[in-house]
């Protein structure tokens, strides 16, 4: 049985993955997989750390992370949705006339 | 056995999600993911967490992940644009976000491999882990509150996203 | 029965909320139906079950804790609902915005930050921020015909998800350093063995305060500040600005002066540096900006550093102080953006510094109150904002952090300069001859006059709602 | 309730001014006269006030005072009262406030309700400064009173009115914001100590603030009230605002808002922390007389009147800051005397230069010269007031800088010979400028059609005048209710500081005390 | 009563300046001297009464003034005999001036001349409080308010900038010697408690005389600064000259008669101060001698009527202060007494003069005037050989009596000094009644037109208001000196025995009395011989300038033109007045001047004060600009910053 630890560290690196994605990607549709790619490395500290505490609440937390995900996933992929309207394009570049 | 079971879940969840993040075409990079979520969800068992496991085969990966597919296929930018030309400053924003996410790495992993593990207790046997009927009676009983709270969260992103991906005409109306 | 006691006003505005997309719903096309009376109604009602309940301390579901502290926020936040809604109606049949939509929306969220000010289990907070986050993105971009909007939406939502993916960590690492979610338990568990915090105790503290200071925009999770005040509609701006940092702060204040208070030693030095930081960026950023939206925004940024010194400095003053410092801010916030919602027309915004050249002839009214909440912003007596800073200070002083406050007096002394450009405009300078006086309506004078009447109120005879201030944080911690 | 009325009867005119006008300007007449009435009646007031105040000895300090509850928990309450210091300032700012109000009807034709509105919240403003006997209601005041007067000069003023407005506000907040920080840490070093919070003066006066706090904090007033004073080097916001004020503004602030400063170094940073003020008062004073010579020398080569009557003020206030430092009997009694005669003198100054800049749309001295042969009563009034200024005996000024000087020599004779060189540069720079403005010929043909004083400027300059005269010839009754409230800061200050002021070296001849009743021949 | 005597001049002063200029002149002008005849009229009785007290003093405390503590200012004044001799002075002399004024203002307009006499006024009343005045602070209020009143008068045609710019400068020199005035009284207050002059005095007298440097010699070093001032000694001698843009009648009273002897006045008053302190005695000495060389040499070369008059005025001035450095207080007080009559009757005698001849002034463009101006001619040379000190004449007693007592000091340089200055004296004077009155009428200058009209057939002498003065004051320049015939030529000396009471409770003290006063018959009768002889010297130096002059300036003129051309370097000196105000402007105002704006104004003030206040604020600013370029509008750098938040927050943790 692998220790707790090499649990958290493969959410921790699934985690940076997930963060890294927010920056390497210039297409808004992959930032929002990234942002995905975060929960899921959590929602694994959550069940590795329930195992081990031996308790169901880290289960039932994910369960609602899920939702919250799928929650966000709808809205934020109306508002990209409703941003391709505008400009015809997913790049996050050419969304910067807010600034400064 | 569960190491090497820990290990290939891993590595594909780790290789997926990489791969998810290096693609440019946003439509591998979903079917990227879900590959990762499967592999996620193998994890999963490999935990005594087989009702997550399946949760997230089916909702995440078959319900949200179809939401963004059906988006991806909607807005038909199958990929993604080429970097503009002289845009130095983005440039350097990935080198720096780069950096700062193997940083950030370095730090959670460091932390993260100095856990011990009796700094936890275990409360309960490891086979009512399995058990959804726990599973469900905890989430009727001590999370029922947050669970009626989920229904408002889904309400909220539901008319949220009618109100913004909704065509214009719709304001017709009024 | 004895649980639901805790929810009723969160439970009254959430069914406001469903009342008016009901509403919508059945609503004929073309016909007028008043929603937004509905959602005052249901807010009206809200205050008073929470009057009803004060001193009660009633609690529910493990989760959630109507006590006094819950309850002044619950007063504060259907206030700031009450006021923005009075100000919405010009701007929604203005701007042709989806009315049962918006205002369904609004409720949610004030029923979200209700809870998130009540919650008292980790889970819960994350959902109630969920909320009232994702009603609030939606509002930023509820504006279709707006690429501002759209764009001010986007950046909001996509910061404010990959926050909440750090909060979420937190709350992870929180849940496996004490195995639960709930605060009190946590509080507990921290007290037992408070002397080795743990490796993965501090990552919590620190991945937890991310989360709440993205929320309050603190410096350096303030970025989408600025974008997000600027594109989203003006009546939405004030509404976020007050409501959502109002509720941030009360989880923020539960989590870290309750829950984690037995870290302190631990997210003190990072909370003050971020208070120095936001204070100081803040105002020295909002010097130069000609947009008074955004000019407002980085004030916003910089009032979030006060009301963490506040939260540095916790004595029972402290937590009261920040509690006054939030209604007072709200009141002013709301007004002064109430008058830039006030106005804007059908094709532009009006929040150009320049907008308001010569203000002073076309409407003086508006401008003598927004010379009101601009200095009671700036924190001049006698009016609320001098109040409220003068309490923070204390707190601050109290507990002997003279430099937070030294450099709290100072910018507040820089960021009159901004206020006063828009003074400058609207007194000194001559508007062009064809702007237009803005057309009032009636709900948006009376939100004003509600504003400014709150704002002196405040300022002058304060000893009232800083005792109840005073009297709602005693009863928790 | 007197003083309570007082406060507030300004605000009610004010409001009243706002509502009796309409935005076309078409009842501006009614408008001038309900404000002028209001400020009558304060002046009123005050004088009542001053004519029930008890000098005497066994009287007690404070009089007139009203002490309601205000914000419990912190102790801070609405206290109000006079000693013969604050009464002093406080028919000053009244007599002060009509003659700026009667003055501006010739010079501000624009939005004359807001400007009625704004003098009367200033008066207001600055009227509760010097009542309040609570610190925070104090500083309330203090900086409640920077924003009627940020829109006096920014709206109402000249061409750089906004650069000057901002630059007023800014400056002078920047100081006062640390003194609130250490009105704060005082009250709760109060708390420390004595487990009660009280922002109550007299409370506080009887409280020893440790050492190390007592130093900063007396720093932290210190500045503020430097600022405001304007003691050098923290001085160079008054040109500007001066020169920009329209003249009403000129004049209350001159006249007025610069004795705030000196008056919150006597009521204060002196008494409340005078370990630390003892130690500082000779580094204060040099900065004073550095002030009295510097202003003189800089007022001596301006080319604008307005701004040479401004650095004559840092260079008079000086004096001012000098005679507190001196903390004795003549040199604190002068100081407060000095306060009035230059709001009354340097007031005069502005009403001058501002008729004059009302007449010909300059304030440049070399636009003008030979006055005198057209404008005879204008110069004869100018006249009397620049000698006022100048500290000629026999009017206003002598008796304030004599007392100053007296004081300030039994305490360091140095400081006193310094700052008597400012008698030579102060009859310099104002002589030199009458005499360019008013005699010689006739040298630019604009002038020669220039009108002498109308009815109601003679109205507005006559009490100037009067009180010049007035206060030169007969102090005594402006001195005598100072006396008793004088000697007892100065007996707070110097009990609790280590040196004995040293007295005259030969026994003072019984003669000295009791002159009162000397039979006349 | 005391109180009357400056008030009824400050009566006619508030009369004239409230109703004066809407009534006649007549009306002005009466008023105005009525009221100063009237005042002397007061005079002579409260000096009356005075004599009949038996401490020689009233004494009148009119009102509290300025009490603050220990410090107790009651307006008192006092008439003791120094003041009454001065209050007969100014009362008597002002009233004939007045008089005299009615005519010579006279072209003046109905406003001007009201406004003239309100400011003769003025000063007759500050004079009075100066001289009556009981305290320093009060003396002090006569003592600027004479200033003030000089500064108008002299400025009285402001139209024209020298005008203008000699009464600022009178006032601002002035102001110059009352620093010390200033400094002198507060040491004084810290020393003694009190500024009552009789107070002062008494505690004084207790006091040892100090030989070197202390705290009386200090005190009566700064009274003497403000002496020097006001009395036109060096160095602040320079605005006298100036000061004779006034008009003529002014001239006479205030810079001659009256308020430039407010200094030996003062020392007067306070002599008990000063005979405590010998080396400020030498020191007054030193300076009166010194000053009465310097304006004699630079009157002997002037050609301006009234500068020469001016020069002669510093001159005494120095001979009075001189009489005071050596302790013998009566006798300045003496020549002060005489130089008054024969010096206002020099300025009405050249008044008259520049009347008739329309404002001429310039002494080479007259001559002759003896056979137009008989009156004034006579009267002129009356004043003239008394202040050349020729014997039986008032001026003759009080400066030989200076003389013989700096003599007797054993001041024996400072006399022959003083000796050489007598000479100069009567050259000068007499060199401007021969160019004046004497030898051949000057033409007129060309293209000096407006003189014409008085250098026409027919010159008027003086009308009568003018005229009376003249006379009187001659009268008095002849007899007034024989209130104090000295004792060697059997007189009594009365001045003398009559103003000591107001020197000090001792007699006054000549600081070596032992060397200079031997006591005994045979000592008085040495003296005696003594004081004869040197009478024999001083009259035959007077002649003997008087007789240069003639050759000079009534034979011989052109031999003085060739001896001016010979000097020349001396002669420009001269009559540049040694370059003094040029030196003043070059070595303190200018650089003052360039002072103040370039280094405080413009260095100081705007730049480095205000340089530091909007360069803290253009920093603000620029951080303002810089700082919000990183809010790029980047979603990514947003997301950046919110990143480095975490990582920075982490790596505080982890690292600590």
């Amino acid at each position: 049985m692998p220790s707790l630890n090499h649990f958290l560290v493969l959410s921790a690196v699934l985690f940076t993955i997930g963060t890294a994605g927010v920056f390497l990607r210039r297409n808004l549709i992959t930032i929002l997989l990234s942002v995905e790619i975060m929960l899921n490395a959590v929602n694994l500290t959550f069940i590795a750390v329930g195992r081990f505490l031996g308790t169901v609440d880290g289960q039932i937390i994910v369960f609602f992370v899920i939702t919250v995900a799928a929650a966000e996933a709808a809205v934020g992929l109306a508002i990209v949705i409703a941003l391709f309207r505008h400009r015809d394009t997913l790049s996050p570049d050419a969304f910067m006339s807010l600034k400064w | 056995m569960d190491g090497i079971l820990f290990y290939t879940f891993g590595a594909i969840a780790v290789l997926a999600s990489l791969l998810v993040v290096g693609q440019r075409n946003p439509m591998y990079s979903v079917l990227l993911l879900i590959v990762s979520f499967g592999a996620l969800a193998g994890l999963y068992v490999l935990l005594d967490a087989p009702f997550a496991a399946v949760t997230q085969i089916i909702i995440y990966a078959g319900a949200i992940m179809v939401v963004f597919l059906f988006v991806v296929m909607l807005l038909n930018v199958p990929r993604e644009e080429p970097a503009p030309p002289g845009l130095l400053a983005a440039a350097r924003g990935r080198t720096i976000g780069t950096i700062l996410a193997i940083v950030l790495a370095v730090e959670l992993v460091w932390a993260l491999s100095r856990v011990r593990e009796e700094w936890f207790r275990p409360g309960e046997a490891a086979e009512r882990l399995t058990s959804v009927r726990e599973i469900g009676v905890a989430l009727f009983t001590k999370y029922a509150f947050a669970f009626e709270v989920t229904s408002i969260l889904i309400l909220v992103a539901m008319v949220g996203a009618v109100v913004l991906a909704r065509k214009e005409a719709a304001d017709e109306r009024r | 029965m004895a649980d639901f006691a805790a929810v009723i006003p969160m439970v009254i505005v959430t069914l406001a909320g469903i009342a008016a997309l009901l509403a919508e719903a059945f609503r004929q096309p073309g016909e007028r139906m008043p929603i937004g009376g509905l959602g005052l109604i249901g807010l009206i009602g809200a205050v008073v079950a929470s009057v009803l309940l004060w001193n009660r301390d009633a609690s529910g579901f493990g989760a959630v804790r109507a006590d006094n502290f819950a309850l002044f926020l619950n007063i504060v936040l259907c206030g700031v609902g009450i006021l923005t809604i009075l100000l919405s109606g010009q701007a929604v049949d203005r701007d042709g915005l989806p009315r049962g939509e918006y205002y369904s929306l609004m409720l949610f969220s004030i029923a979200g930050m209700m809870l998130m000010g009540s919650a008292t289990d980790l889970l819960v907070v994350f959902l109630a921020l969920e909320v009232l986050s994702l009603g609030v993105y939606v509002l930023t971009g509820i504006k279709r015909t707006s690429a501002a909007g759209a764009e001010a939406a986007f950046k909001y939502f996509l910061l404010g998800a990959f926050s909440s993916a750090f909060f979420l960590y937190g709350i992870a690492f929180t849940f496996a350093v004490t195995g639960t979610t709930s605060l009190e338990q946590i509080g507990t568990a921290l007290a037992a063995r408070s002397m080795n915090p743990g490796i993965l105790m501090v990552l919590a503290v620190g991945l937890l305060l991310v989360g709440f200071a993205f929320k309050v925009s603190a410096v350096p999770f303030h970025m989408w500040t600025p974008d997000a005040y600027e594109g989203a509609p003006t009546v939405v701006t004030g509404f976020m600005s007050t409501g959502v940092k109002a509720a941030a702060f009360a989880a923020f204040v539960r989590v870290f002066l309750w829950a984690l208070e037995p870290m302190r030693e631990q997210w003190v030095p990072i909370v003050s540096t971020v208070a120095a930081l936001t204070m100081i960026f803040g105002t020295v950023v909002g010097v130069t900006q000609s947009n008074v939206k955004r000019m407002l925004a980085y004030s916003s940024i910089a009032h979030a550093g006060y009301l963490l010194v506040g939260v540095v400095a916790a004595t029972a003053a402290g937590k009261a102080a920040i509690l006054f410092y939030l209604v007072a801010y709200a009141v002013t916030n709301l007004g002064a953006f109430g008058v830039i919602a006030l106005m804007g027309t059908s094709d532009r915004p009006h929040d150009y510094l320049s907008d308001f050249a010569g203000l002073w002839n076309r409407r003086p009214a508006l401008a003598a109150m927004m010379t009101v909440f601009l200095l009671s912003l700036g924190g001049l007596p006698p009016t609320a904002g001098f109040i409220a800073k003068w309490y923070i200070f204390t707190a601050a002083i109290e507990e002997g952090y003279y430099w937070l406050a030294i450099i709290g007096v100072l910018t507040s002394v820089v960021s009159v300069f901004f206020y006063l450009r828009i003074v400058v405009m609207m007194y000194m300078t001559e508007g062009a001859p064809e702007a237009p006086a803005p057309r009032l309506s009636l709900a948006g004078v009376a939100a004003l006059v509600i504003a400014v009447a709150g704002v002196l109120y405040l300022g002058v005879l304060p000893a009232r709602v800083l005792a109840i201030a005073l009297d709602s944080v005693r009863t928790i911690f | 309730m007197l003083l309570t009325l007082i406060v507030f009867l300004p605000l009610v005119g004010a409001i009243a001014a706002l509502l009796a006008g309409d935005r076309s300007g078409r009842r501006d007449g009614l408008v001038r006269i309900v404000a002028l009435a209001a400020s009558l009646v304060v002046f009123a007031l005050s004088l009542i006030v001053w004519a029930r105040f008890d000098p005497s000895d066994k009287a007690s300090e404070f009089q007139f005072v009203e002490h309601y509850q205000w914000i419990p928990s912190f102790g801070i309450s609405y206290f109000v009262g006079v000693d013969g210091i604050s009464l002093s300032l406080i028919v000053l700012t009244a007599f002060l406030t009509p003659i700026a109000l009667l003055s501006s009807w010739g010079s501000v034709k624009q939005k004359v309700r807001e400007f009625s509105f704004f003098v009367l919240a200033l008066e207001a403003g600055m009227l509760g400064v010097f009542v309040s006997l609570d610190l925070f209601l104090f500083y309330l005041f203090w900086d409640a009173m920077l924003v009627p007067m940020y829109f006096l000069i920014g709206v109402w003023g000249y061409e750089r009115r906004i650069y000057a407005a901002i630059k007023f506000i800014l400056y002078t907040m920047a100081g006062s914001v640390l003194m609130l920080i250490a009105i704060i840490g005082l009250a709760y070093a109060h708390y420390a100590a004595t487990d009660s919070y009280t922002f109550n003066l007299i409370e506080l006066y009887k409280f020893e603030v440790p050492a190390h706090l007592a130093f900063w904090f007396f720093l932290a007033f210190t500045l503020a009230f430097a600022i405001k004073v304007p003691l050098f080097p923290f001085h160079t916001w008054l040109p500007d605002a001066h020169v920009e004020a329209p003249t009403a503004g000129s004049v209350i602030l001159a006249g007025v808002l610069l004795k705030m400063g000196t008056y919150g170094l006597v009521r204060f940073a002196f008494p409340l922390f005078p370990e630390t003020a003892h130690a500082f008062a000779p580094y204060l004073a040099v900065l004073a007389v550095v002030g009295i010579v510097y202003g003189a020398l800089v007022a001596m080569v301006q080319p604008d009147m307005k701004k040479l009557v401004a650095y004559s003020s840092v260079s008079h206030l000086g004096f001012v800051v000098l005679g507190i430092c001196a903390m004795n009997m003549q040199g604190v009694q002068g100081a407060v005397y000095q306060m009035l005669n230059h709001g009354v003198s340097t007031g005069g100054l502005f009403l001058i230069v501002g008729m004059l800049s009302d007449r010909r749309h300059t304030r440049l001295i070399e636009e003008f010269g030979g006055l005198k042969a057209v404008t005879p009563r204008l110069v004869a009034a100018f006249l009397i007031i620049t000698l006022s200024s100048i500290a000629l005996p026999g009017l206003n000024g002598f008796v304030g800088e004599f007392l100053i000087l007296i004081g300030a020599f039994r305490w360091d004779w140095r400081f006193a010979a310094v700052a008597a060189t400012g008698v030579v540069l102060s009859a310099v720079y104002m002589l030199w400028m009458f005499q360019r403005v008013n005699y010689g010929p006739m040298t630019n043909r604009k002038n020669t059609e220039l009108k002498d004083l109308s009815t109601r400027e003679r109205w507005v300059i006559a009490p100037i005048v009067a009180a010049a005269i007035l206060m030169g010839v007969l102090p005594a009754p402006f001195l005598r209710p100072t006396e008793v409230s004088v000697q007892r800061v100065v007996q707070r200050v110097t009990s609790r500081q280590p040196a004995v002021v040293r007295g005259p070296r030969t026994e003072a001849p019984a003669e000295a005390r009791t002159p009162r009743t000397e039979a006349r021949r | 009563m005391l109180a009357l005597i400056p008030l009824l001049p400050l009566i006619g002063f508030l009369f004239n300046t409230t109703l004066g200029p809407r009534t006649s002149k007549r009306v002005s002008g009466g008023v105005a001297t009525g009221l100063m005849f009237a005042a002397f009229g007061v005079s002579v009785s409260v000096v009356g009464r005075m004599l009949g007290t038996a401490d020689h003093a009233l004494e009148q405390t009119i009102y509290e003034w300025i009490p603050s503590g220990d410090l107790n200012i009651p307006f008192t004044l006092r008439v003791d005999p120094l003041s009454a001799l001065m209050i007969l002075i100014v009362t008597g002399i002002g009233a004939l001036i007045h008089l005299y004024s009615t005519s010579y203002m006279h072209e003046e307009t109905d406003s001007e001349y009201a406004r003239y006499f309100s400011y003769l006024n003025l000063f007759a009343a500050f004079m009075l409080v100066l001289v009556l005045g009981a305290s320093f602070p009060v003396m002090f209020v006569g003592w600027e308010g004479v200033g003030l009143c000089s500064y108008l008068l002299i400025g009285f045609w402001f139209q024209k900038p020298s005008a203008a710019d000699a009464g600022k400068k009178a006032f601002i020199v002035n102001r110059i010697g009352d620093v010390g005035f200033i400094l002198g009284m507060l040491l004084t207050f810290d020393t003694f408690g009190t500024l009552d002059f009789q107070k002062v005095s008494a505690v004084a007298a207790s006091m040892p005389v100090e030989m070197t440097m202390g705290t009386l010699t200090i005190i009566t070093l700064l009274l003497f600064v403000g002496a020097t001032g006001k009395s036109a000694q060096i160095p602040l001698y320079v605005w006298l000259p100036d000061a004779m843009e006034g008009p003529t009648p002014v001239s006479a009273l205030i810079h001659a008669a009256t308020m430039v002897t407010a200094g030996v006045y003062m020392i007067g008053r306070t002599a008990v101060l000063f005979s405590h302190a010998p080396i400020t005695l030498d020191v007054v000495a030193v300076i009166g001698v010194a000053t009465a060389l310097m304006a004699g040499t630079i009157g002997l070369v002037q050609t301006d009527i009234k500068r020469v008059l001016a020069y002669s005025t510093v001159s005494q001035l120095g001979y009075m202060f001189l009489a005071m450095g050596v302790g013998s207080y009566a006798a300045g007080i003496f020549h002060l007494y005489t130089h008054a009559f024969f010096k206002a009757l020099l300025f009405l005698g050249s008044g008259a003069v520049i009347h008739a001849l329309a404002g001429e002034q310039d002494l080479r463009r007259m001559g002759g005037l003896k056979r137009d101006l008989p009156i004034t001619y006579w009267t002129f040379l009356i004043g003239a050989l008394a202040i050349a000190g020729v014997p039986l004449l008032s001026g003759f007693f009080s400066k030989d009596e200076i003389l013989f007592r700096t003599f007797v000091s054993g001041h024996r340089v400072l006399w022959l000094v003083a000796v050489v200055t007598s000479f100069l004296t009567a050259v000068y004077m007499f060199r401007l009644v021969f160019l004046a009155f004497h030898g051949p009428r000057a033409l007129p200058a060309a293209g000096h037109g407006e003189p014409a009209r008085g250098h026409g057939a027919h010159l008027h002498d003086a009308p009568a208001s003018m005229a009376i003065p003249l006379i009187v004051l001659a009268i008095g320049s002849i007899f007034a000196g024989y209130v104090g015939v000295p004792h060697a030529l059997g007189g009594a000396n009365r001045i003398e025995s009559f103003l000591e009471p107001s020197f000090g409770v001792h007699a006054p003290a000549s600081h070596e009395p032992a060397e200079a006063v031997p006591e005994g018959a045979s000592a008085a009768h040495d003296e005696t011989s003594l004081e004869l002889t040197l009478m024999g010297v001083s009259t035959v130096v007077a002649l003997t300038g008087i007789g240069v002059a003639a050759f000079f300036f009534l034979r011989r003129r052109d031999r003085a033109a060739a001896l001016a051309q010979r000097l020349s370097g001396i002669y420009r000196l001269l009559l540049n007045k040694y370059y003094i105000d040029e030196l003043y402007d070059a070595v303190i105002v200018k650089p003052i001047k360039r002072l103040s704006t370039g280094l405080l104004w413009r260095g100081v003030d705007a730049g480095l004060i205000d340089g530091t206040v909007n360069g803290v604020g253009g920093f603000v600013r620029g951080a303002s600009s810089v700082m919000r370029r990183l809010q790029t509008g980047s979603v990514r750098a947003y997301a950046a910053s919110l990143f480095f938040g975490v990582v920075m927050i982490l790596g505080y943790y982890l690292w600590r």
